[in-house]
């Protein structure tokens, strides 16, 4: 420990902390693996958060104390949640740490039973340390950065171990099990009751960027350096109870603004996004193979203020739906997207289509993206064509404008696109490009500041409306609609899907925000690096452990099949 | 974003004091400039009457397009003719640039007509103020400037204004608190002219050539401002654009050797930064300083 | 010299500016070449160490002992320059570089020409300053350009000239902004160096009095042609050339009030036909106009068809009589001291720049203040006009000055007028002449423009300045016009008392006698009461009626104008008048 | 020589002044705009109760003048507080940045000076000619390129070669010396670039200027070549306006190292202060600006010491 103190005062500004990983106690397995055959070997470079844009620094490696996607993708890799959400947005089995959760009398109690796996410093993980993690949570209270997710904590009651590797969650009032295993438990990973001891907030939070509290982790990685904004390096977990990782060292750079693509060319990098329109580059550059990852679950919307009086007309329905159909979204998909994308009118995602309600799938919807639908829906309402080819209604004019973070190009190309198309139904949009602060502010603070604004919104697991669309929800602009309460609260309470196609398709008719399409996120790999097409989940969340090197004197472990 | 200090307080004796260039050769050296900056006004302000295309007009098929009979300077990623856009882009740098210069010389001319005529004690409160203001990086004044204003090009040209007028206040201090003690100055005071009278008749013409040299190199130093701002995402709004937005898009995409949407936007801001400064240096060297 | 002509490019032409000049100077002798000031007698001397723009034409044989500099390589004239032929420039202060000591700059040419070591070099550079008058010269080697007095720079500018032993020494108006006692030990100390290291001198200058008693011999030039050419005895006894003799007159002597000559220089551009003086000269007769008059032979060589003989006609000293009797005191200066803030220490410890000094001017008088250079005569002037803070009291027509403030203080300082020294600065550049005297009437409160116009044409019709001056800038007005629209403006502001602070020392003789000529009728008819500060006595002398001397912020002597130039008490006031009289 | 003393303490004392000024100044300017800490801590998605949690923890909930009080109280303890966002001692993290943006600074300063000296004596000796006139426009080509162009140009121009992100390849767990400084070249280049397109224009007006003053004729005179007049002579008295605008440009040169730094990925000071600035973190970007303060207004002093010494007419005032 002294050396590691010593470095800290040394290098106060390089928080590099070496400490040997090869102590006594893990000698042992980590032998027991070479044997097999399947040794890490390789280092690989990437940068940090694939699959989510635009990368955001590392600023937390505490689970329960940042919701920002470039934290999480590092938590994720050191503290496993109990449930990890699959590639078809349903449990995966191979990587969450429950070996299997059921629903018992009549769904007011949740029973999961853990896996056998060990802390990386050998000490089993036991029921006790979800236990721990819970009492963490209570006492974090509002700190709690999932909170109101899945249920957790307001809707459980208690949590207790029933045996070594049994822990039950009792709820309040019955609950939909899917909706609190895939919402809730996939960001609830046990800690290390017995390396962290009793810490409160007071604790924890000064400590988050401390790597002493990241040392005994039960995920594929253990962190062995972190130089904050600059980069993170980490060595397989030789006691990590899943598939075992490839690679002998991972490095996630850490790149806010830069240009990637010049760093993949001369070789730093092993892979990079791209801008969309550089898609197929790598037919002109040698060297590289463009993989798709596919879309985030979740979607992009415009959300309006309807708590702003100047733009009273978002509260009607039929105007809500004619903005929805006059944007052709086809133009955007092809030309901002490439065709690499889905038109979605939908607040459930088309992609992975395991959430979409019967009459979603058959394509029946109430908005078709057809603007004779439009302009008829805005007659109907009363706005009716003026001097300049904008609506009127009362002597007010159908105009308002839009609020989008400037750093995202896709986003402000099709908003332009949407201004074109709401101008040939008379409807006038002037386009804002503001700093990200400024979008989350607007979204929270209920001022009259803002008509509208762009957003992003990723779901975590079952695309529930709880939270968001009904009354009091956040990021909705202040929507509220008695009915949609009603259908939110039933998709929530009863068990199956039945509430949820109900809210689906009754949010499809209110359409409470605008869907605009969501691209995918085309990658540049280096040919070099393998095992890339699978490793990042819906959520942008990473499994690393699938990568793996084909030089360095590296073998091949899949035998050559897998991208 | 360079702050670069204008060459203002330079003096010139010609080494034979017979051959010194007369008022003549200014216009000589100005003609070449004015020429330019004609051009790029007449590009940009006259351009679209000539080039009918709708600068906003999106067409999926042609995107990213070669320069063609259409396009004649091809098109950009939401398939936009690029000639279009640089006409409209041009329009709004220029009169942006224009603006914010109007706005830093009105400032920094006041302020440094404070401090250079003020008593002492004024004048050392604002040049220590002045010292603070220009060793804050312009950087946080436009981040925590541009989320108040609503983003429209007045809220530009203002924000860009009110970062670029510290260095002009030092120099009109500094030639202004030079001036008072020149004979003509006292000789006007002689005849009983007051403190304002003297600072508007006699110190600002007299300091004309040096006013008029900083304010070309004000708006050259404001197309650059506009540039580099939209790289911090402190953008025109759209559709309306300005040459630093086409050129960071152009940028953006140089791997896919898109050089229509780089090269035009790069030569414009050259053309209309060389116009400015030369202009400036024609006027600094023409004629002998007051 | 023989036959030397030079051509300068003016905006793309080429324009003669010197014609035809020969010229020889034998070694321990100096030749003068005087003329007003762009005759061209500068472009002239600097034609022979060829240090005029790249772009200059010279042609004509340029020989020194023996070797024709016309021929020599680029090289080889940078081996002459510095080596053979000194230069002495006329502004020391902007001549020698001011960031190197004066030893460097000194020893730099011997290190260049003569490989000497760096040891070598400053030891010989110290032997040359102390040849030059510097006491300790050890010590004031490491000294700065600028910690030297104006006389001092002057001295320093000769040894850097002589460092290597020329055969030539040019100086170029080498003693322009030197006061009247300096002048003349600087000429005395070229005449020694010329006389001892038999080295041939070459002064460029406009001023007579020091040509009459140092030259050798003497070339006047005029528009760039060489007008008369001659011994100095015989130029100065017997001048034969009509300008020779004007220029004469218009030097300021003793006792006799200058006369100007009508009229002003021809631009290089225009090359008028004939001789360049015909347009101003006194005895123009159609031949003068036609064709170039050659340089005839004679006691002195003259270019004119009617060379006249017997020297300037003698012009009766007129004799200004004093004011009839002791007129009210219009304004008295009680103890008046200027302390300049110099530490920021408290100010007790500055030496005071005016020490307790009082005077009284009577209405109607007027009243010269001479002194040296630095012995605090412009900072009294200031310090009366209210421009400068000071301690005691000024009292004009019974009212205390000092204790006035805001307009009342304005209004006061307008009934003192005052006339600063560099005419050039004095003026505001960004305004016309007409736009200049109207603002000073206008401030007196008049609104009317036409009573403005027709007071601005009265001004200017007094000071006899040309109408068409009055759409011009002070840039391009000549120094002796734009001086006497700085008066017009002072006068416009009727002032009781005016102050003129060395009206005429930045002005060649010419113009200094179309000046004076002004002056004398304003005092004599107008009754303008007006204090004169100067160093020049010989120059006002006829028209001021008592002297005061000012030396070390102290007024030493006070007397009238009889008995100061007949027989001043103070040591320093004999030396002012005994310089003043040689001229 | 004891005025010319005398001004330097004054002037310290001004600088003292100007620093509290700044900081207030920052003070104000990072609260006005909308936003706060807590967004930038807990990711973007956040309730407004979470909010008032975060701000209550990092105590940024109480009135801001007490705010303003307690940064001083911790100042004058010698600490800067801690940063919001990154949880570690602003000081600490201050060192690390300002290490790595002094070494970009004085690289890319280094290279701008050898690149300004080189192009400004050449274009001040040629100031009329067609090559003087050639120089000017290459000068202005640069200063036209905002820092981001300059550095995407080279990073793309050189791809294959040169590395451009971070400081060193991360590949091997030690990277080498010669490894760093391969990193270094492309973001120093490029501030070089962006030094010299404005320096090396003052530089030409200046050598103009001075050859035009009669003591570079009196040099002639003495018989010096023009080359041993613009080293001996003229370029000492050039230099001192370029030192003085180096000394005023300290600013600019770490606000305008952003786009520099961003686009390369190096973590230096500049990129700090925006990402502080976007962020709000109050305590380090408040430590930032001090730092690039100090750095300025002693950068002022320097070059105003050393222009005196290099001044005998100010030295012995």
């Amino acid at each position: 420990m002294f050396l590691t103190r010593f470095v800290q005062q040394a290098y106060p500004q390089e928080i590099k902390v070496f400490w040997f990983f090869f102590s006594k106690k893990n000698i042992l397995p980590f032998a027991a693996l070479l044997l097999a055959g399947a040794a890490p070997c390789g280092t690989a470079v990437i940068p940090n958060s694939i699959g989510q844009a635009p990368p955001s620094p590392v600023t937390s490696l505490n689970p329960l104390l940042s919701s920002s996607v470039a934290n999480n993708q590092l938590t994720e890799l050191l503290f496993r949640p109990l449930v990890w959400i699959g590639q078809d947005d349903r449990m995966d089995a191979a990587r969450s740490l429950a070996a299997s959760i059921t629903p018992l009398d009549g769904n007011r109690r949740l029973r999961v039973v853990l896996k056998p796996w060990r802390w990386s410093d050998g000490v089993p993980v036991t029921a006790d340390d979800a236990v721990y993690t819970w009492e963490r949570i209570l006492k974090l209270g509002d700190l709690f950065a999932f909170t109101h997710l899945g249920g957790i904590p307001d809707k459980v009651a208690a949590v207790h171990a029933v045996d070594e590797h049994t822990v039950d969650f009792v709820f309040r009032a019955p609950t939909n099990p899917d909706w609190v295993a895939l919402n809730g438990l996939s960001n609830f990973p046990p800690l290390p009751r017995h390396a962290w001891g009793d810490l409160g907030p007071d604790d924890l939070w000064p400590r988050q960027t401390d790597p002493s509290l990241a040392r005994v982790v039960d995920g594929p990685f253990i962190l062995t350096e972190l130089h904050l904004d600059q980069f993170a390096a980490l060595v397989p977990n030789p006691l990590y109870g899943g598939a075992p990782a490839h690679l002998a060292r991972l490095v996630v750079e850490f790149m806010e603004g830069s240009h990637p693509l010049a760093a993949l060319r001369s070789g730093e990098l092993d892979m990079t996004h791209v801008p969309l329109a550089l898609w197929d580059a790598d037919k002109r550059l040698t060297g590289f193979k463009a993989i798709m990852l596919p879309e985030p679950f979740g979607y992009t919307c415009v959300i309006y203020n309807f708590s702003n009086e100047a733009v009273p007309f978002f509260h009607d329905a039929r105007v809500r739906r004619a903005l929805t159909d006059a944007t052709d979204q086809k133009t955007m998909v092809d030309v901002v997207y490439h065709g690499l994308s889905h038109e979605n009118r939908m607040v459930v995602p088309v992609v992975p289509p395991t959430w979409l309600s019967p009459a979603a799938r058959s394509g029946n919807l109430p908005v078709r993206g057809d603007k004779v639908l439009a302009r008829a829906e805005l007659e109907a309402a009363g706005w009716h064509t003026g001097a300049d080819g904008i609506r009127e209604k009362h002597g007010k004019r159908l105009a308002f404008s839009v609020m989008v973070r400037a750093d995202i190009p896709e986003r402000m190309e099709l908003l332009q696109i949407w201004q074109s198309d709401l101008r040939s139904v008379g409807i006038e949009l002037s386009i804002r490009p503001v700093t990200t602060m400024q979008i989350e502010a607007s979204l929270s603070c209920g001022c009259s500041s803002w008509d509208a604004l762009v957003d992003g919104n990723t779901i975590a697991g079952i695309p529930d409306g709880s939270g968001h669309f009904d009354t009091g929800g956040d990021f909705t602009g202040g929507y509220s609609d008695a009915r949609m309460d009603s259908l939110v609260r039933a998709s929530v309470e009863e068990p199956g899907e039945q509430g949820l196609f109900a809210y689906e398709d009754y949010a499809a008719q209110e359409q409470p925000v605008t869907i605009l399409p969501q691209g995918g996120f085309p990658l540049l790999v280096a040919n070099r690096l393998g095992g890339v097409a699978e490793f990042v989940n819906p959520q942008g969340f990473w499994a690393p452990e699938e990568l793996f090197v084909t030089d360095e004197g590296c073998l091949r472990p899949d035998g050559g099949t897998r991208r | 974003m360079p702050d670069i200090l204008p060459a203002g307080t330079l003096h010139d004796a010609a080494i034979l004091a017979e051959a010194r260039p007369p008022a003549a050769r200014v216009l000589l050296d100005l003609w070449r400039p004015l020429r330019a900056l004609a051009a790029l006004l007449c590009f940009s302000f006259l351009g679209p009457f000539a080039w009918r295309q709708d600068f906003s007009h999106i067409d999926a098929r042609a995107v990213l397009s070669a320069p063609s009979w259409a396009h004649p300077l091809g098109t950009d990623v939401l398939g936009r003719d690029e000639l279009a856009r640089l006409m409209q882009g041009g329009a709004t740098t220029l009169s942006v640039a224009a603006a914010a210069a109007a706005v830093a010389f009105v400032l920094g001319l006041t302020y440094g007509l404070c401090a250079g005529l003020g008593n002492a004690w004024l004048d050392r409160a604002l040049m220590r103020l002045l010292d603070a203001v220009l060793a804050l990086p312009s950087l946080v004044v436009l981040i925590c400037f541009s989320a108040l204003m609503q983003a429209n090009d007045t809220a530009m040209a203002l924000l860009i204004g009110l970062v670029a007028w510290p260095p002009l206040a030092r120099l009109v201090r500094n030639e202004a608190a030079a001036l008072r003690h020149r004979d003509f100055i006292l000789s006007a005071q002689q005849l009983g002219a007051g403190p304002a009278y003297i600072a508007i008749h006699h110190i600002c013409p007299a300091m004309g050539r040096l006013l008029a040299v900083n304010a070309t190199f004000l708006v050259a130093d404001a197309i650059l401002s506009l540039t580099s701002l939209s790289f911090l995402g402190l953008a025109i709004q759209p559709p309306r654009t300005s040459w630093g937005q086409l050129l960071g898009e152009g940028v953006e995409l140089l791997a896919l050797h898109a050089w229509w949407l780089v090269v035009p936007p790069g030569l414009l801001i050259t053309a209309s930064l060389f116009a400015a400064d030369s202009a400036g240096r024609a006027l600094l060297f023409g004629r002998k300083s007051a | 010299m023989d036959g030397v002509s030079v051509a300068l490019m003016r905006h793309g032409r080429l324009v003669p500016v010197v014609e035809d000049l020969s010229l020889r100077i034998g070694a321990g002798e100096m030749l003068a070449i005087v003329g007003e000031s762009g005759s061209g007698k500068t472009i002239a001397a600097l034609s022979i160490p060829r240090l005029l723009p790249a772009d200059a034409v010279t042609t004509g044989q340029i020989v020194l002992c023996g070797d024709t500099l016309g021929s020599l390589s680029a090289a080889d004239m940078r081996a002459v320059r510095g080596a053979r032929i000194g230069m002495v420039f006329q502004d020391p202060l902007a001549a020698l570089n001011p960031s190197h000591t004066i030893g460097a700059q000194i020893a730099e040419p011997i290190r260049l020409h003569l490989g000497a070591s760096r040891a070598e070099s400053w030891r010989r550079a110290i032997d040359l300053l102390a040849e030059v008058g510097f006491s300790e010269a050890r010590l004031q080697a490491h000294r700065y350009p600028h910690q030297l007095s104006g006389g001092m720079r002057q001295r320093a500018m000769i040894a850097v000239a002589l460092s290597c032993g020329p055969q030539l020494l040019i100086a170029d108006e080498p003693t322009t902004g030197l006061d009247a006692v300096l002048k003349h030990q600087m000429l005395d100390l070229l005449v020694r160096l010329q006389t001892e290291r038999q080295l041939a001198v070459l002064l460029v200058s406009h001023d007579l009095s020091l040509v009459r008693r140092h030259a050798d011999h003497v070339l006047v030039m005029y528009a760039g042609r060489t007008m008369e050419r001659g011994s100095k005895s015989a130029v100065f006894a017997a001048a034969r050339h009509p300008y020779t003799a004007a220029l004469l007159q218009a030097a300021a002597v003793l006792g006799r009030p200058p006369v100007a000559i009508a009229g002003h220089m021809p631009a290089p551009e225009l090359q008028p036909p004939g001789c360049r003086f015909a347009a101003r000269c006194g005895f123009f007769q159609a031949p003068c106009g036609m064709s170039v008059p050659p340089l005839h032979k004679g006691e002195t060589e003259c270019a004119c068809f009617f060379p006249r003989s017997g020297g300037a006609p003698a012009i009766p000293a007129e004799r200004l009589d004093a004011p009839a009797e002791k007129a009210a005191g219009l304004l008295n200066v009680e103890r008046l001291t200027v302390r300049y803030r110099i530490s920021l220490f408290g100010d007790r410890l500055a030496p005071a720049a005016v020490d307790g000094v009082s005077l009284s001017l009577a209405k109607g008088e007027c009243l010269a203040v001479v002194g040296a250079s630095g012995s605090g005569k412009t900072t009294l002037g200031r310090a009366v006009s209210q421009i400068v803070p000071y301690e005691g009291s000024v009292i004009l027509d019974s009212v205390t000055l000092g204790q006035l403030r805001g307009p009342a203080r304005r209004a006061a300082r307008r009934r003192l007028g005052i006339v600063f020294q560099d005419p050039a600065s004095s003026l505001n550049p960004a305004m016309t002449v007409a736009g200049l005297i109207a603002e000073a009437i206008r401030l007196g409160g008049t609104r009317n423009s036409a009573t403005i116009r027709r007071r601005v044409l009265d001004l200017l019709e007094s000071l006899g300045l040309p109408m068409e001056i009055l759409s011009q800038y002070p840039s391009s007005l000549s120094g002796g016009q734009a001086q006497r629209v700085a008066f017009a403006r002072a006068l416009a502001a009727e002032p009781d008392v005016l102050i003129l602070d060395e009206p005429t020392s930045s002005l060649d003789v010419s113009s200094q006698a179309v000046l004076l000529g002004v002056l004398r009728d304003l005092v004599a008819r107008r009754g303008l009461s007006c204090i004169i500060i100067t160093h020049d006595v010989a120059a006002i002398a006829f028209m001021v009626h008592r002297f005061a001397v000012m030396h070390c912020s102290r007024i030493v002597e006070v007397a009238p104008k009889e008995i100061f130039l007949r027989a001043p008490r103070h040591p320093h006031s004999a030396k002012l008048v005994e310089a003043a009289s040689s001229a | 020589m004891r005025a010319a003393c005398g001004r330097m303490a004054a002037r310290g004392a001004e600088a003292a002044a100007s620093i509290i000024l700044l900081v207030t100044l920052t003070f104000v300017l990072a609260h006005a705009s909308p936003g706060g800490p807590a967004y930038a801590i807990m990711g973007l998605k956040v309730r407004p109760d979470t909010v008032a949690a975060v701000d209550h923890q990092i105590g940024a909930d109480t009135a801001l003048w007490l705010q303003y009080l307690t940064w001083w109280k911790h100042l004058l303890q010698g600490s800067l507080g801690t940063s919001y966002l990154l949880n570690q001692p602003v000081t600490g993290l201050l060192l690390g940045y300002a290490g790595r943006s002094l070494l970009l600074q004085v690289s890319g300063l280094g290279l701008g000076v050898i690149l300004t000296l080189a192009g400004g004596i050449a274009h001040g000796k040629f100031y009329d000619t067609r090559f003087g006139r050639l120089l000017g426009a290459i000068e202005i080509m640069f200063y036209a390129m905002p820092g981001f162009v300059i550095g995407t140009f080279l990073a793309l121009l050189c791809a294959g070669l040169l590395p451009s992100s971070g400081i060193a390849d991360l590949h091997h767990a030690a990277p080498s010396l010669a490894d760093r400084l391969r990193h270094l070249l492309l973001p120093a280049l490029s501030l070089g670039l962006m030094t010299y397109s404005g320096l090396a224009r003052y530089l030409a007006e200046g050598i103009a200027a001075e050859l035009r003053l009669p003591y570079t004729r009196t040099a002639l005179a003495k018989g010096l070549g023009p080359w041993a007049i613009l080293s001996r002579h003229v370029l000492p008295n050039a230099l001192r306006p370029l030192i003085t605008l180096l000394g005023l440009s300290l600013p600019a040169l770490a606000a305008g190292s952003v786009a520099i730094e961003s686009v390369f990925a190096y973590p230096g000071l500049g990129w700090l202060l925006w990402r502080s600035a976007l962020s709000h973190d109050y305590p380090l970007l408040i430590g930032g600006v001090l730092l690039t303060g100090l750095a300025t207004i002693l950068g002022n002093l320097a070059a105003d010491m050393v222009n005196t010494i290099l001044d005998p007419r100010r030295l012995y005032a």
